[in-house]
């Protein structure tokens, strides 16, 4: 007598997806086509020419030049790598950290909830940015330190996603239905739950993603994040913000394409999780999943 | 002959927070005893809460018990995950009462009726693990076709098909169903009940059967428990049990079916909502609602005793014929 | 009792009666109707129970009628209560109509109880809307009706909040609101699935003794027949989105004249007479975006013929008061007359077990 | 009640407990000291040798950790290394401009996104959600030292309306002074946060709109309006409350990037300057306190939360 | 001089934004942090004028003794200290004292280096005694460095101020500025013209100077070359002062390729000079070969275009070190990731070396970590800017990477004995003749050959950009900000 019974005996048509949600994939993907491709395309992010410093946007340069004469618009595009390189790898590193925690939090409970919970707890407390800027002290700085603490500044929301669904899942009964066949703990968590919770974590990763992006940005912003010369946003918001009254366009033009990078991520996180959710008409999270078959 | 399972004295307690952070103890299930002989079914009915599903998962041994003693063929069952409760698995299994919340929406129905036996490592034999579940796949009357298809594309029958399907295919001797057909409609539950009757038929596992409807216990059990907020209150045949009720509150559970067939019977209503199971009554549990309770019903917790030919009660006012005729 | 049967109307107009009624989902680019053209009537004081299994319209059509169901459903035919129609009343009249004179209750009470307000609160606000009453007056009429749906120490209940009652209790609760706008009628949507055994019966009873003092008229929705038989004078029987049998409710639980309907019988197992096998409907309801053409009932009937795949069977006379949408109604009523003849006394399926998929085997095993 | 209190204080402990003493270890991990700052690149490593000595920093690090924390019990954090003063006083001088900085903020977005919240609601679908979506999405999506950027360009430097540069000026003493300056970092913050609450709130409404309670009351005869203001609103409110207080938790350390863009002297600032000059009493004390108000808001919240929301249970 | 001028102007709240959080307020512990507020708050015992004639201010006359081993100072009557106590003989050893201490002398230390001990024959005279004849100018150096505490607030210095200065301080917020009033009794007559003075600190260089141009502030002190440039042309009053720093690429010589002598000398050639001047300072300063400012007795003009940007020479050392290429690269550029110019420069360089084949990374450090590895000597090569190059040509040896012993980087013994001589030699040589001429080539000479600091570029300190309402700026020979000229038009 359940509704889904009606529902999902049948797979539904699902309408097409909003414009935004287009502008926003074909803005990724010629942000990340960039990113992939910076290498073999003509131009140099560090190459200097003082004496064409702070020109504005021409034919030859379209964003313009920065205070050492390289253009802006390369470094923007190679901007666009360090960005998504650390984005990605801080992603990584919060899901490989905090699903665990999550998961064995969520599955056991008791002293291993409470214990995993409080460390989670602190995480939180801190202020993402603060425990950025704690771990990049610690480490030093350079694009392995950005990437691992801003990762370190995600492990509590993975953990916590983890472990919501678990503890939903961990109730169903087919989740109990497994346990009832004699397996063991470490197979329930990996091998049953983990996949039915993928989906909420890809949008998870999404979500992430753009939180990354904008995290690294600001650890650059506040000037330790990727160092110089290696091209990257935040840093060139940092080094712009100085040159407000030469050259606005600075800061300006690299700040529109990190904004329109955040928002496009933002919106297809959205509309992947609007898929997910049930109640919202999408589909169920096994019907994301194998939208290919 | 040892019965398939001998229940003792079982009690489960749960630790709740009160309102003002207190600890209580919630007495699910407080003192139960009844055996099964294999390939019998044992019904169980009660209302809400009265802890048939932590009876069934107390049975299974999934969740430790608080007092009382388990023992299937022989062995007793506990709660500890160590191999000898992994290799129980095989023999006890458990159908729920969701078929799609039971099954996983990730995996394909034939993968699932496979799963249990890769965790127990069933992977040679006779038998490919495909051949064998294809075989459950038929003797449940699904259509090899269905083998790849997932939960969410198949029906409510279906899907409870499958479920049964996977319980069956490590050949187990008890199978507990924890409301098996309370999420399906009339039609399909007719079709689900017939089929756990014929595989009961073909295969010879016992079943313990636990509902909260009357019918339909009545239509599968060879005998029916009916427990009251964690007791057994009175136990027999069904037909017997039914027709004839011993206990006052099975008395009032039956006259309070409604039924197609009789119209304008006499119904006993019982006053009140059941009663918390966090503060139990004192005596028997029963007694607030009783219409027929006396002074020694508030007291004193009557035992569940022979009150007739097979049947069992626990009811001060019913009285108890001899050991030995009950023996008979 | 007799019933008019719909068309030969009587002097008065009945009190709420649906004509050709359908209800359909937007639903992307399309829509999908779940509810296909129903005539039904309810005379005043009358208790008309709608069975019917899951999803196949039941609760959407009342909520469709009252427009509950927000702007995706899309409705067609007419509603009217004492003859006028309310497709054409403004959102006003309509909320003066909700409450006022058709009252709604529905399956889980305590989901639909505003959980943050006090039960007080709660019945204060329809008297206030419907009857005007506020303060004092308000209160004194909220501990009367919970009074009158059987819950004790009123005063105290009417400061408390949903969580703290049980599942009955907020069902009562919940028909204290209903009947705190003294409506004509009373839609009941499955209100004792919820609930167990023991307070079903509470329930139902409470209702009947309401009916008994009020005269109100009921509309009972349920897949239980034997609650509906228990309440209703009146039973419809629905499928997939339409009505498919309705009858005075001996006459239909004595005599179905549709085979959905002996179908649904044969299924249920019962508590009386001996054990017998029960004889499933096989297959299942199809899905509203699929429905096969002609009889819906059609793949599934044991009495199929190919001309059941042809027009959708209208309801037509089946006896007093009697009407059965089925194709074949003429040559089955014969049949079953001689075979209920031919095996009186004896318990045998009624309807032959269909979409069986491995129907040798079955006979096997069972063998 | 009083329990419950005692009981979430008494959580506390442990995680402040475990908290001060990872930074303890993680500052002696950091590269550098506080001693290089305070004697200068030209100093010869005799002063080097006395000032390490003087702050204590020869001494074993748990022998250094139990000494702060015996002090810290007391209320006593210690002096700044760097400028000599107590840390509990610069710690105070800050904690007000940015717990006025957080209140600006949060009104503003207040103000925002329960409109853009409501009104996205009660016209779902429509084309007017969509546009509050993008709208929404904009709030959150544009960093807020590129919108600080933006903001400094258009006020300060085209129009010269207002300073680029914010300072902290109690509101009771210079409202008109406070306000130019809290303007523009306020509209920053507030539109970011906007956007979460809006979201949030919007998500709530639309799922307590679905409830089965709401159906109850149209069933009943309640009008839309009343539907939405009194039995949507009012139930949607609650979790509501949870985010509103963990924003204002957030902004005590956490909102150091907009600090940095208006200059504004907040305590995340002071942290990080501290952090910058191996400041150490001056770390701790400034992450005890953001620890410490962050679970008190947390606490608070949830006080409110189950004075409000008769379901919740004190546990 | 500037008394003159200071008749025609208004007093008022002068409001300046500054760019850094001040240290403390200790006199002796002079870095740049505490520039705007050391000469309001204390006065010296001599002052400079900006072409670096001396000046008498709490010392009224000074008198070096024949053999250069002792100096006697005669001290001014009626001063009083901020607490009331009278200024005398106590205040200047209070100082004394202070700076001969390891532990407490701070920057005054290191200058403290010649003098053996001190007496006070009364009140109102203090004669300091040296170990060895030390030459005019540095004597006046040290004078010009003491600043008498008052000796009840000597322990305290670092909180509380202890000055006879301008200036009172009367509240300070940390992080945000600080607010100083006139003292009604400061002994300058007419002085101070401001009657006080409110000093917001700004993160940024940009923010102070929206908030000049938005008329928030009447003056930056100490914001950088490129927005002075700016505002210049914006029709803003810039004042640089003669106190100068030198830019100079430290090499680390006692690390991998910097052992090479020929190698280092290629960085000679490698500066891009007037590139790093123009990214790093808007083209404020001057190009420089030797860390000397236009006001150092050592200066001299031709090295610069001797050592001008060429990578043809610079490519032919390299070849003559007998590196390899991969040798070459082996190594870090750390920078001051606070300091903004520094880290364009040091792109500049990187930029220039990949040209010449050499890739290096660059080691952005910022604030402690930085210092930390300064201190330590633990880098390859650093920009960082020397101080005292307009004073007595020995004091370059103040900064770390010049230092003769116990030198943080280059460690003991120290690797380049010329240097070491050539210093010694200029502290020996007496007089004004041209033997003393002779000792700074010679200095000027080692420092080229032995390329272990590769100056490139003079730039401004304390740059003060003030609107046009202000007049009166009294400049200094450390670009200090002496404030107490300083009025409205
Ligand atoms: N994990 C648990 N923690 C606390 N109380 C529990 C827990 N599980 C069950 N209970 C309580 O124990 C009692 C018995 O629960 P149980 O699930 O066995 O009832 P049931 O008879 O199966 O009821 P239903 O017919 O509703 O399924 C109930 O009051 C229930 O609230
Ligand atoms: N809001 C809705 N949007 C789309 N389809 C709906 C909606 N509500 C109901 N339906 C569909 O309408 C059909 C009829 O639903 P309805 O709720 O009337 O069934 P029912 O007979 O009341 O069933 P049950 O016994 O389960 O309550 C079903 O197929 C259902 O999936
Ligand atoms: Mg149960
Ligand atoms: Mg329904
Ligand atoms: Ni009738």
């Amino acid at each position: 007598m359940t509704v889904q019974e009606g529902v999902l005996t049948k797979r539904r048509r699902r309408p097409l997806p909003p414009l935004g949600f287009i502008i926003s994939l074909g803005f990724l993907t010629v942000v990340i086509f960039g990113a992939v491709f910076a290498n073999v395309l003509p131009i140099d992010p560090l190459a200097q020419n003082i004496v064409d410093s702070l020109k504005p946007p021409s034919g030859s340069h379209w964003f313009g030049t920065d205070e050492l004469g390289r253009d802006i618009m390369a470094r923007v595009i190679f901007g666009a790598r360090t960005s998504l390189v650390t984005a990605a790898g801080a992603v990584i590193i919060a899901a490989l950290i905090g699903v665990p925690i999550g998961l064995v939090a969520g599955y056991f409970g008791g002293w291993r909830d409470t214990v995993l919970m409080r460390f989670i707890d602190v995480l939180l407390a801190l202020p993402n940015i603060l425990l950025a800027m704690a771990l990049i002290a610690v480490l030093g700085r350079s694009q392995t330190a950005a990437l691992i603490a801003v990762g370190v500044a995600g492990v509590p929301s993975f953990a916590r996603i983890a472990r919501a669904q678990v503890l939903t899942l961990r109730q169903l009964d087919f989740v109990s239905a497994v346990r009832g066949f004699g397996c063991s703990s470490s197979y329930i968590m990996f091998r049953t739950i983990l996949p039915n919770i993928l989906s909420p974590l890809m949008v998870q990763v999404i979500v992430l993603s753009s939180v990354a992006i904008l995290l690294e940005a600001a650890l650059a912003f506040l000037g330790v994040g990727v160092p110089p010369p290696t091209p990257s946003w935040g840093e060139m918001l940092r080094t712009g913000k100085s040159y407000l009254y030469e050259a606005p366009y600075y800061a300006v033009l690299p700040g529109l394409v990190l904004t329109l990078t955040i928002l496009s991520f933002d919106t297809i996180g959205k509309q992947m999780s609007r898929a997910l959710d049930p109640r919202s008409g999408g589909g169920t999270p096994g019907e994301l999943e194998r939208a290919g078959p | 002959m040892t019965p398939l399972l001998n229940v003792r004295d079982l009690a489960c307690r749960y630790r709740v927070t009160g309102k003002r952070g207190e600890t209580h103890w919630l007495h699910a299930v407080d003192g139960v005893n009844f055996t099964l002989d294999a390939g019998r079914t044992l019904g169980v009915v009660g209302e809400s809460g009265c802890g048939k599903s932590t009876t069934a998962k107390l049975v299974l041994g999934l969740q430790p018990a608080s007092r009382g003693r388990i023992t299937f063929a022989g062995e007793p069952v506990s709660a500890t995950r160590d191999s000898h409760w992994r290799a129980m698995r095989r023999r006890m299994q458990m159908v729920h009462q969701d078929p799609l919340a039971a099954l996983d929406r990730r995996l394909t129905v034939g993968e699932q009726v496979i799963e249990p036996l890769i965790i127990h490592g069933l992977k040679g034999g006779p038998q490919t693990p495909r051949e064998r579940a294809l075989a459950l796949f038929d003797a449940v009357g699904l259509r090899a076709a269905m083998f790849e298809r997932y939960p969410h594309e198949l029906s409510g029958g279906q899907r409870q098909r499958v479920v049964l399907a996977r319980a069956l295919v490590l050949d187990p001797e008890l199978v507990v169903c924890d409301e098996p057909i309370s999420a399906l409609d009339v039609s399909v539950a007719a079709q689900v009940i017939n089929l756990l009757q014929d595989l009961q038929g073909r295969f010879g596992m016992a079943y313990l059967f636990i509902s909260h409807d009357l019918k339909v216990v009545r239509q599968i059990a060879d005998e029916v428990a009916v427990m009251y907020l964690g007791r057994i209150v009175e136990q027999g045949a069904p037909d017997d049990l039914f027709h004839t009720p011993a206990h006052p509150y099975t008395e009032a559970l039956v006259s309070a079916i409604p039924t197609v067939g009789q119209r304008d019977r006499k119904r006993i209503v019982l006053a009140g909502d059941p009663p918390n199971p966090v503060d139990r009554p004192a005596g028997c549990a029963f007694h607030p609602r009783c219409p027929r309770a006396t002074a020694i019903c508030r007291s004193e917790v009557p035992p569940l005793r022979p009150v007739a030919e097979g049947r069992l009660a626990a009811c001060h006012l019913v009285p108890a014929v001899s050991a030995r005729s009950a023996a008979a | 009792m007799l019933h008019p049967v719909p068309g030969s109307t009587g002097a008065a107009p009945p009190l709420l009666s649906l004509e050709d009624f359908t209800v359909a989902f937007a639903q992307g680019a399309g829509r999908t109707r779940v509810v296909h053209g129903i005539d039904l009537t309810l005379q005043r004081g009358e208790a008309l129970g709608i069975v019917g299994e899951s999803g196949c319209g039941k609760s959407v059509t009342w909520l469709a009628a009252l427009r509950l169901l927000g702007k995706r459903a899309v409705t067609t035919g007419r509603v009217l209560l004492n003859g006028r129609d309310l497709s054409g009343f403004s959102e006003r009249e309509l909320a003066d109509v909700r409450g006022g004179r058709i009252g709604l209750i529905f399956q889980d009470p305590t989901s639909c109880l505003n959980p943050i307000l006090r039960i007080g609160t709660q019945i204060g606000e329809a008297l206030r809307l419907h009857r005007g009453l506020t303060g004092k007056a308000a209160e004194r009429e909220a501990l009367r009706l919970l009074d009158r749906v059987g819950i004790a120490d009123a005063p105290r209940r009417l400061r408390q909040h949903a969580h703290e009652l049980s599942g009955g209790m907020n069902q009562r609760v919940m028909i204290a609101i209903a009947l705190a706008g003294e409506p004509d009628v009373l839609v009941a949507d499955e209100p004792t699935t919820a609930l167990d055994a023991t307070i079903q019966a509470q329930i139902l009873d409470l209702i009947r003794d309401i009916r008994r003092d009020t005269g109100m008229g009921l509309v009972l929705i349920s897949h239980d027949l034997g609650v509906i038989a228990d309440l209703c004078d009146r039973v419809a029987v629905m499928y997939a989105g339409r009505v498919v049998e309705t009858a005075a409710t001996q006459d239909l639980l004595g005599s179905p004249r549709h085979p959905y309907t002996r179908g649904l019988l044969a299924a249920l197992p019962s508590l009386e007479g001996p054990r017998v096998r029960l004889t499933p409907v096989g297959g299942t309801v199809p899905s509203p975006d699929a429905m096969p053409p002609g009889c819906a009932f059609a793949p599934r009937c044991a009495y199929a013929e190919a001309h059941c795949g042809n027009g959708i069977p209208v309801l037509q006379p089946a006896g007093t008061g009697h009407l059965s949408a089925c194709r074949r109604l003429d040559a089955l009523m014969g049949e079953w007359q001689r075979q209920a003849a031919r095996e009186a006394g004896r318990h045998d399926p009624v309807v032959q077990d269909l979409d069986w998929p491995n129907r040798d085997r079955q006979r096997e095993l069972s063998a | 009640m009083t329990g419950f209190i005692l009981r979430r204080l008494a959580q506390l402990i442990p995680v402040l407990l475990i908290a001060s003493f990872a930074i303890w270890a993680m500052i002696f991990a950091v590269p550098g000291g506080p001693v290089g700052m305070m004697v200068g690149e030209n100093a010869t490593p005799e002063e080097i040798a006395a000032a390490t000595r003087k702050l204590g920093l020869d001494r074993p690090i748990p022998v250094q950790y139990f000494n702060w924390l015996t002090h810290a019990v007391t209320g006593d954090f210690g002096q700044s290394l760097h400028s000599r003063d107590p840390v509990t006083k610069l710690i105070g001088e800050r904690l007000p401009a940015t717990l006025q900085l957080a209140l600006v903020s949060i009104l503003v977005a207040l103000v925002i996104g329960i409109p853009v919240a409501i009104t996205g609601a009660v016209k779902e679908g429509s084309w007017v959600d969509r546009l509050l979506n993008g709208w929404n999405a904009l709030a959150l999506g544009v960093p807020t030292f590129w919108l600080g950027i933006l903001l400094i360009l258009l006020f300060s430097v085209e129009l010269r309306w207002l300073p680029s540069a914010s300072r902290y000026v109690p509101l009771w003493e210079d409202p008109n002074q406070a306000l130019r300056s809290l303007i523009l970092p306020g509209l920053t913050l507030g539109l970011y946060v906007s956007g979460i609450l809006a979201r949030f709130l919007k998500a709530s409404l639309v799922s307590e709109a679905r409830a089965d309670y709401v159906r109850t009351a149209r069933a009943k005869g309640v009008s839309e309006r009343q539907i939405v203001g009194h039995h949507i609103m009012q139930n949607a409110l609650l979790p509501f409350i949870t985010i509103v207080g963990l924003m204002v938790a957030n902004f005590i350390g956490g909102a150091v990037v907009t600090e940095a863009v208006f200059t504004y002297p907040g305590l995340g600032r002071l942290l990080i300057q501290a952090i910058s000059t191996r400041d150490y009493p001056l770390i701790q004390g400034c992450i005890v306190v953001i620890l410490v108000i962050y679970m008190a808001i947390s606490l608070i919240v949830d006080i409110l939360y189950a004075v409000i929301d008769p379901r919740i249970e004190y546990r | 001089g500037a008394t003159a001028s200071a008749q025609a102007l208004k007093g008022g709240t002068l409001r300046i934004g500054v760019l850094d959080e001040i240290a403390n307020y200790d006199p002796q512990q002079l870095s740049t942090v505490n520039f705007y507020v050391i000469k309001n708050l204390y006065d010296s015992l001599i002052e400079y004028t900006a072409d670096g004639k001396p000046v008498p201010s709490l010392a009224t006359a000074w008198k070096i003794a024949p053999d250069n081993k002792s100096v006697t100072v005669t001290l001014r009557d009626g001063v009083t200290f901020h607490s009331g106590t009278p200024f005398k003989a106590d205040g200047v050893i209070a100082a004394l004292t202070k700076g001969a201490d390891p532990a407490r002398g701070k920057n005054v230390y290191s200058t403290m280096a010649v003098v053996k001990d001190w007496t006070a024959p009364d009140d109102r005279t203090v004669t300091i005694n040296f170990k060895d004849p030390v030459p005019d100018r540095q004597i006046l150096d040290l004078l010009q460095f003491l600043i008498p505490i008052d000796p009840k607030g000597v322990e305290t210095v670092e909180t509380v101020p202890a000055g006879t200065g301008p200036y009172l301080l009367e509240s300070r917020s940390v992080g945000q500025g600080m607010k100083l009033k006139a003292n009604p009794n400061y002994w300058r007559k007419g002085e101070p013209v401001s009657k006080e003075i409110v000093f917001t600190i700004f993160s940024e260089d940009a923010a102070a100077t929206a908030a000049l141009e938005s008329g928030a502030i009447d003056m930056v002190y100490n914001g950088s070359s490129r927005s002075a440039a700016r505002l210049k042309n914006a029709g803003y009053q810039v004042f640089d002062g003669p106190g100068k720093l030198v830019q100079v690429f430290r090499i680390n010589s006692t690390r991998g390729p910097f052992r090479n002598k020929k190698f280092r000398q290629a960085f000679n050639y490698l500066m891009d000079r007037d590139g790093i001047l123009r990214v790093g300072y808007a083209g404020m300063g001057q190009v420089v070969a030797l860390p000397w400012a236009p006001a150092s007795p050592a200066f001299d003009a031709s090295y610069t275009k001797t050592y001008a940007y060429d990578l043809e020479k610079a490519k032919a050392l390299l070849k003559e070190s007998g590196l390899t290429p991969a040798e070459m690269q082996d190594w870090k550029l750390l920078v001051n990731g606070s300091d903004e110019p520094s880290v364009r420069i040091s792109q500049v360089v990187q930029a220039t070396l990949a040209q010449v084949g050499i890739k290096i990374d660059l080691d952005i450090r910022q604030g402690a970590e930085f210092v930390d590895a300064l201190l330590k000597g633990n880098f390859d090569a650093v920009f960082g800017g020397v101080g005292n190059v307009q004073k007595f040509p020995s004091r370059v040896a103040t900064n770390s990477i010049y230092r003769t012993s116990k030198n943080p980087v280059l460690k003991d013994p120290h690797p380049h004995p010329d240097y070491v001589a050539a210093i010694a030699k200029v502290d020996t040589t007496f007089g004004s003749g041209t033997d003393v001429k002779a000792s700074y080539d010679n200095l000027n000479k080692v420092l080229v050959d032995e390329s272990f600091g590769i100056p490139t570029n003079s730039y401004e300190v304390g740059l003060i950009v003030a609107s046009d309402k202000i007049g009166g700026i009294t400049p200094d020979m450390d670009n200090l900000l002496v404030a107490r000229t300083i009025g409205f038009k």
